[in-house]
């Protein structure tokens, strides 16, 4: 490998950039991602979204599984309790979720790198806000050491 | 292994000015199944869905991911598109990269940055898809309506006006519900009884209309276009097909003592009885707790009055279980009854009643013939007062949250009409706000205040008491901050308007979903206001919340052709995108089950092939009709049997995998 | 012979630990393993077993064999063995120490697992010769002597010093690198901690256990006796016997993908899991029965009838200790030991 | 405990007589007097069953197999049993109709590790009398104070009513005391209240010391799949080691949220690690959570009420309480 002086940063150096997934169920927080859009409300590039049908689909598992392959920071987007369109969707996530994220709190896990947030599809501007500021939190929290697989690190 | 195309768009600028959309395209070309991979200026123009189409057959392609903007927008277009090029239009994924990337990135570097990778986690996600076909289902081409009120016969009628039978529930004797109490209808002072018993009598002559009345729903099963209820007919222990409805039995039940439903228990009414004198069916029924046959064994006068022979009191009850493609839920609602409330005196003071009992005193055929006069001395009120929002907009246990919407504007009417009948009569109307949102609403209120004088104070009413034969109220005007105790002949309560009490355990039924106050939940609050979130299930009037005879009547259309449109498809295609449990790994511990909004899982005793040993294991299987795939019980399965076609676990972990890298 | 004191022996273990690393029984969260040796940590010499056997350091649990790693649809590989550090494996049991040759029986015949051999080249045993063994001790049945362990130096612990002697070469050498922390001692310490260990050795209540049933020719006997179906009735399934073992040498390879690049891996593996040896067709052990009698007739007759009379088992007793049902070798020896309706 | 025993034998006996039931699931003596086995008996091997101090054993689980064989299974059920029963049966796992379940008093169980743990070695027969256990070793006689050696279950004893049983070998009210429970969140809170990199090393600590036995899993009643996710190669997490710290958090966060809301705190898992680690510390941080989020549930009190996994109420708390609760960052 050639060295050259721009090379030679470390990139332990380099600015953090959190890696964040966010999974937004598609009736309610994926239209508001959508209207955030529209709206040209910015927020981080690394927020990427994956679309599941509802909160309710959202596995612990997939959200570990982020976690092991190096994202810094898990974000899932719901409908409002009371307005699923599943109608009970997001409830069954919201205990699952407050369970999964008090374990991962009892295990030492930083309790910043999981957030559960409803928006509805009306919510551009609070998709937009949420991912600013959870980007900022987990920014502040540093990169994910304590949850990932060392094999998947590059 | 697939063979992927994918397809960029610049969407004009609106992507291509912030993502450079040709090194997207590059930098999918090395992914796992990508044969081929480009941009275009306009992916959902013809030419790009020609492109599409081509590429697919040119390059033999089993599978299409577009770049573009939100599936939300066009990825019914694009499944189309490669359907029409043979390909399972399933075997498309959409990366958003307009509203969730282009839109909201500036920097170009970045935009493209992130662009790719969401196209590389739509290529992960679409070398896991499988082609999904959706499912086919009949579709019954009947409807039941649940409740006979003015929602349901106009659902029905309306329904019966498209060539399609309907079949009318009502658990009372008779249809016509609550409209046939009221007297006259704000704001245009119109008689309830001359609009509503045409179309009482307009449902019992259609042929394609069939009335249960004295019936209620037992059971329900099936799903949407397929299901079976069960109907129980209470006996009237009077043989509807032979009765004439002379009445004759009526005037010679000795039993006369039992107070009168239909008149808010403000007269007397007999053990055999037909409630009013348009009630459709025209048939009496005996109440058996008032009737001496049933009570004693002695009497039978009615049975040998009848000339008809129709009085049969081994009547039993009567299952019938029939098939519907479609269920309307049109169970309305009943005035609060004001026991809790002893502030009001109520439970003490005959001279207090609510609105509807009000209705009946006013009502020319009522218990007074129409002649206001007071319960406790049948004289002339000449001081009323009315107080609004009783168990509305309240904060305690005893209240209900919500505002009633209609009371503002019957109580308007009364004042009106007692003014307008008795000049001499001092109203008054204690209110914390008037709400008149409506056609012609609010030039009604202003007319009672303006031209009929009635007195409007904002204000509560904290305390009624009974002094010498005479109520004496004590309330506080808001406005003036004043302290006041008014005489009082007569005190109308506006009670709140509460769901039917049979709503929860119908819900409970139909699997269809309530809200805390108990009134049906709509699929959509604004875009599908008469649907229920269960497919086939609709909703029709106050049952889904507050109504005044008008939205009833527009709502109940409005359901009708919400069941026109189902009832006039002969097979229901079904989101493919539905759970599926593997036979092999469930365990049958019906958790999924318990989750399930649908009602979509059933347990079956089923004979299964575990490599090579046959075994009968009592498993889950999805009824792809009726669910809707959430996903639910994909995360409440342990052993991740149960799996979501299109969003499946892999299907996610690819994704994430991509995101991650 | 040397010896050294005991309250020097941080001295000993910092010699031991200069060059190379030094793995030694080590308490961490409560239960002992060998672990690498580093100041302050603590050593358990006293314990008699750690919970996994010596083995995972020739035979690792995990182990990765090579990285793919993908560039677009190109596929480089890598080797990805660490197998060439030199170290030292001190405080292994007479039991463990035996249990090299079993490995060594699979791994080092042909083909040669390269892996295992690396490991074994560069790795001294310095064995430990036991003083206070339990009652689930049987490693005399196979004809070890625990006072005198196998190993490239033996080392004999009382109550106030530790004895050295190199038995090896490689012994031999290493004794050359910490000469200087060691003092020259005669022999009559250790011979009366032998002479006394063996009187204990001889109230062992399974030092009687009979093999002499568990031949060739019984063979078809043992394998169709019907009583495997109630031993094994109620057994979990689970590879706790097996992970503890200092002889099972099952393993598996899997791939893992990384996003990146896959990483090629090995891992122990068990007879007693349902998807162990599982085919494309399913697996041809179908029942508990069918893989619990395959465990331990690969211990007692298969595996001696292949490697001249070696059993594999050494008799540490682990799986007597941990099996969570308390079903294990010394049953099976025990009931099958004597024919059926006997 | 040895009237209980001869009494045992005498109610099994009759009740394999009289055909209640044509098999029973009892406990086996084996090499040692503490390495009960657990053990199918038929009448003419009824002669083996025993009872004692070291039937800890939580045999419900087996019940899911015989359940499904021919005739009907006798199944001696010791009050925390019955717990893990009831769940058995409530998700359809044990078919309540093939077992006879016979309700045994129990007055806590004793753990062989722990009396190791004393530095008691050699054990050659172990005494339990009532207060004080006598141990005989090859290097002499010993005592212990029972309490010191009792399982970790036992100290935190649900009580000695059965839940669920055909026939009670003794009335609950006339069995023999449980040991005094103690509060069975002490440690969990003790855990809560450090700090979250002390959290962190604790578990590092312990799970980096997991070897993936499985020992937990498949002795654990809850744990009932017929393929497990991490046996699954479809599943996308099987492994068969934990090639990675991940994994070894991933394997225990999941098997436990797996059991959340169903495992009933029977102890199992921690009783069959054999390194030891506290993993019904993992469940009983989901119980705690539960008890305080959702009100109290008691997973196996009966057989019908819904888990908490599968229940909700509109007004729950949001996943956010948990930036409120617990210790800090």
């Amino acid at each position: 490998m050639q060295v050259n002086e721009t090379n030679t940063v470390n990139t332990e150096e380099k600015e953090f950039t959190p890696l964040i997934v966010a999974f937004c169920c598609n009736w309610c927080s994926y239209a508001g991602a959508d209207l955030a859009g529209s709206s040209r409300l910015s927020y981080p590039a690394n927020v990427k979204i994956i679309r599941v049908p509802c909160s309710c689909r959202v596995n612990p598992l997939f959200i570990l599984r982020a976690f092991q392959r190096g994202a810094d920071g898990v974000i899932l987007c719901g409908c409002h309790p009371g307005d699923c369109h599943y109608s009970t969707g997001n409830y069954y996530a919201r205990r699952r979720m407050t369970l999964l994220f008090s374990m991962l709190d009892y295990l030492g896990i930083e309790k910043g790198r999981t957030r559960v947030e409803w928006v509805s599809a009306a919510e551009g501007a609070k998709f937009s806000a949420t991912m600013n500021d959870f980007a900022a939190t987990i920014h502040k929290l540093g990169p994910n050491r304590k949850l990932r697989d060392l094999r998947c690190e590059k | 292994m697939q063979k992927i195309g994918v397809f960029v768009c610049w969407c004009g600028s609106n992507i291509a000015a912030t993502v450079d959309v040709a090194a997207v395209a590059e930098a999918v070309k090395g992914e796992p199944g990508v044969v081929f991979a480009t941009d275009y200026q306009y992916m959902c123009s013809e030419g790009g869905q020609s492109l599409i189409k081509e590429t697919i057959k040119e390059q033999g392609l089993t599978g299409v991911v577009i770049c573009s903007c939100s599936p939300r927008m066009h990825e019914a277009t694009f499944r189309k598109t490669v359907e029409a090029a043979g390909i399972n239009p399933y075997m498309l994924e959409i990366a958003n990269i307009r509203e969730q990337c282009s839109w909201i990135h500036k920097n170009k570097e970045e935009g493209t940055e992130k662009a790719i990778i969401l196209a590389k986690a739509a290529v992960a996600k679409l070398n896991l898809n499988t082609p999904l076909i959706a499912g086919e289902s009949r579709v019954v081409k009947r409807a039941l309506v649940i409740g006979g009120g003015i929602a349901g016969i106009q659902t029905a009628l309306d329904i019966a006006e498209a060539g399609y039978e309907v079949d009318i529930v009502e658990k009372q004797p008779t249809i016509g519900g609550k409209m046939t109490q009221i007297d006259k209808t704000f704001p245009t002072l119109d008689c309830a009884a001359c609009i509503l018993t045409p179309k009482m009598v307009d449902a019992a002559q259609s042929e394609k209309i069939n009335i249960y009345s004295y019936s209620e729903v037992e059971k329900v099963s099936g799903f949407v276009g397929n299901f079976s209820v069960t109907i129980k007919k209470k006996p009237r222990y009077v043989n509807s097909d032979l009765c004439t409805g002379c009445g004759a039995c009526m005037e010679k039940c000795p039993s006369k003592k039992t107070p009168n439903e239909f008149n808010m228990g403000l007269d007397n009414r007999t053990a055999i009885y037909i409630p009013f004198a348009q009630a459709i069916p025209k048939v009496p029924v005996i109440d058996t707790a008032a009737c001496l046959h049933f009570k004693t064994g002695k009497c039978g006068i009615c049975q040998k009055t009848c000339s008809a022979n129709a009085i049969d009191f081994d009547q039993k009850e009567e299952l019938i279980t029939k098939e519907y493609g479609a269920i309307v839920v049109a169970t309305g609602f009943n005035p609060l009854k004001p026991t809790k409330f002893d502030e009001y005196q109520y439970n003490q003071c005959a001279d207090v009643v609510t609105s509807l009992e009000f209705e009946r005193l006013m009502n020319a055929a009522g218990p007074t013939k129409g002649v206001l006069l007071r319960p406790s001395d049948q004289s002339h009120p000449k001081k009323i007062v009315f107080v609004q929002c009783v168990g509305s907009r309240g904060q305690s246990c005893r209240d209900h949250s919500y505002c009633s919407k209609i009371c503002c504007m019957y109580t308007a009417k009364h004042a009106m009409l007692v003014r307008d009948k008795y000049p001499d009569t001092d109203v008054t109307v204690f209110y914390i706000d008037v709400r008149t949102p409506g056609k012609n609403f609010d030039e009604f209120y202003r007319r009672a205040v303006e031209e009929y004088g009635v007195h409007y104070i904002k204000g509560m009413v904290g305390k009624v008491e009974q002094v010498d034969g005479s109520l004496k109220v004590q309330a506080s005007d808001l406005l003036s901050n004043d302290q006041m105790v008014l005489d009082a002949d007569m005190v109308v309560l506006a009670t709140a308007v509460e769901p039917d009490p049979t709503a929860k355990s119908l819900a409970t039924m139909l699997t269809a979903s309530i809200d805390t106050n108990n009134f049906f939940t709509e699929a959509h609050p604004k875009l599908r206001p008469v649907e229920s979130p269960t497919a086939g299930v609709y909703l029709s009037g106050v049952c889904q919340g507050p109504k005044d005879i008008p939205e009833t009547v527009a709502q109940g259309s409005a359901c009708a052709a919400k069941v026109i449109g189902l009832l006039a498809k002969d097979k229901l295609l079904s989101n493919p995108c539905v759970a599926h449990s593997d036979e092999l790994l469930c365990n049958g511990c019906s958790t999924c089950a318990n989750v399930c909004a649908y009602g979509a899982i059933d347990y079956v005793d089923k004979e299964v092939n575990d490599h090579g040993k046959r075994e009968v294991r009592h498993i889950a299987v999805v009824n792809e009709a009726v669910c809707q795939g959430c996903g639910a019980c994909t995360v409440t399965c342990p052993s991740g049997a149960m799996d979501l076609k299109g969003f499946a676990n892999r299907q996610i972990m690819a994704e994430v995998d991509a995101i991650c890298k | 012979m040397f010896k050294i004191a005991l309250d020097k022996i941080d001295e000993l273990f910092a010699a031991l630990s200069g060059n190379e690393t030094l793995y030694l029984p080590i308490e961490k969260s409560g239960e002992i393993e060998f672990y690498p040796y580093e100041k302050d940590a603590k050593v358990r010499l006293d314990a008699l077993h750690t919970v996994k056997s010596a083995k995972d350091l020739f035979f690792p649990q995990t182990e990765n064999l090579m990285n793919m790693k993908l560039d677009g649809k190109n596929i480089q590989i890598e080797e990805g063995r660490h197998v060439e550090d030199p170290f030292v494996l001190f405080g292994v049991r007479a039991c463990d120490a035996r249990s090299f040759d079993v490995l060594d029986k699979v791994f080092l015949a042909d083909p040669v697992d390269s892996y295992y051999a690396a490991r074994r080249e560069h790795g001294v045993i310095v064995s430990m010769a036991c003083s206070r063994p339990e009652e689930t001790c049987f490693c005399n049945v196979f004809g070890i002597d625990a006072t005198m362990p196998e190993g490239d130096v033996v080392v004999w612990l009382d109550t106030d010093h530790l004895y050295w002697e190199a038995k090896t070469e490689k012994g031999e050498a290493l004794t050359k690198t910490v000469e200087s922390v060691l003092t020259d001692s005669d022999s009559k310490a250790v011979e009366a901690q032998i002479a006394a260990t063996k009187e204990i050795m001889d109230k062992l209540p399974l030092k009687d256990l009979d093999l002499t049933r568990f031949t060739e020719d019984e063979m078809m006997n043992i394998f169709n006796d019907s009583r495997w179906a109630e031993m094994s009735e109620h057994c979990l399934g689970c590879g706790t016997c097996t992970f503890v073992c200092p002889t099972c040498q099952c393993y598996d390879i899997r791939d893992y993908d990384t996003g990146h690049g896959v990483v090629r891996y090995r891992c122990w593996d068990s007879c007693m899991y349902r998807d162990f040896t599982r085919m494309a067709h399913g697996n041809p052990r179908k029942s508990q029965l069918e893989r619990f009698r395959q465990r331990f007739m690969h211990k007692l007759v298969y595996f001696p009838e292949n490697n001249d009379g070696m059993f594999s088992c050494v008799g540490c007793g682990r799986c007597l200790s941990k099996c969570p049902i308390h079903t294990n070798i010394a049953k099976v020896i025990k009931t099958m030991g004597v024919k059926e309706h006997e | 405990m040895r009237e209980i025993n001869e009494m045992l034998k005498k109610k099994v006996s009759e009740l394999l007589e009289n055909g209640t039931a044509d098999r029973i699931i009892g406990w086996q003596a084996g090499e040692f007097c503490y390495d009960v086995t657990p053990a199918v008996m038929r009448k003419d091997n009824l002669d083996e069953l025993f009872y004692n101090g070291f039937c800890g054993a939580n045999q419900s689980k087996y019940l899911i197999q015989e359940s499904l064989e021919e005739g009907k299974v006798l199944a001696l059920l010791k009050p925390c049993d019955t717990y893990s029963f009831n769940q058995l049966v409530k998700e359809h796992r044990v078919n309540r109709e093939k077992v006879y379940a016979l309700g045994i008093p129990c007055s806590g169980m004793l753990d062989v590790d722990k009396i190791k743990a004393l530095g008691i070695t050699g054990i050659l027969s172990i005494e339990d009398n009532g207060e004080e256990i006598k141990v005989a070793t090859m290097y002499g006689d010993k005592t212990c104070k029972r309490t010191e050696v009792l399982q970790e279950r036992c100290k935190v004893c649900k009580g000695k009513e059965h839940k669920a049983y055909d026939e009670l070998l003794i009335p609950d009210e006339d069995a023999p005391e449980v040991p005094n429970g103690e509060d069975r969140f002490e440690l969990v809170n003790k855990l809560e209240a450090m700090t979250s990199q002390e959290r962190f090393d604790f578990w590092r600590g312990e799970l980096s010391k997991c070897i993936r036995c499985n020992a937990c899993r498949n002795v654990c009643p809850a744990c009932s799949c017929r393929t497990c996710v991490f046996d699954n190669d479809n599943s996308g997490v099987a492994a068969k080691s934990n090639a990675d710290d991940f994994e070894e958090n991933m394997f225990h966060i999941i098997r436990a949220f797996h059991v959340a809301g169903r495992c009933t705190d029977c102890g199992e898992c921690s009783r069959v690690c054999p390194q030891h680690i506290p993993l019904h510390l993992l469940n009983r941080k989901f119980i705690k959570d539960i008890d305080e989020f959702y009100g109290e549930f008691q997973a196996g009190e009966d057989d019908t009420a819904k888990g908490p996994l599968t229940a909700y109420t509109e007004g729950d708390c949001e996943p956010s309480i948990v930036m409120e609760k617990g210790g800090e960052a």
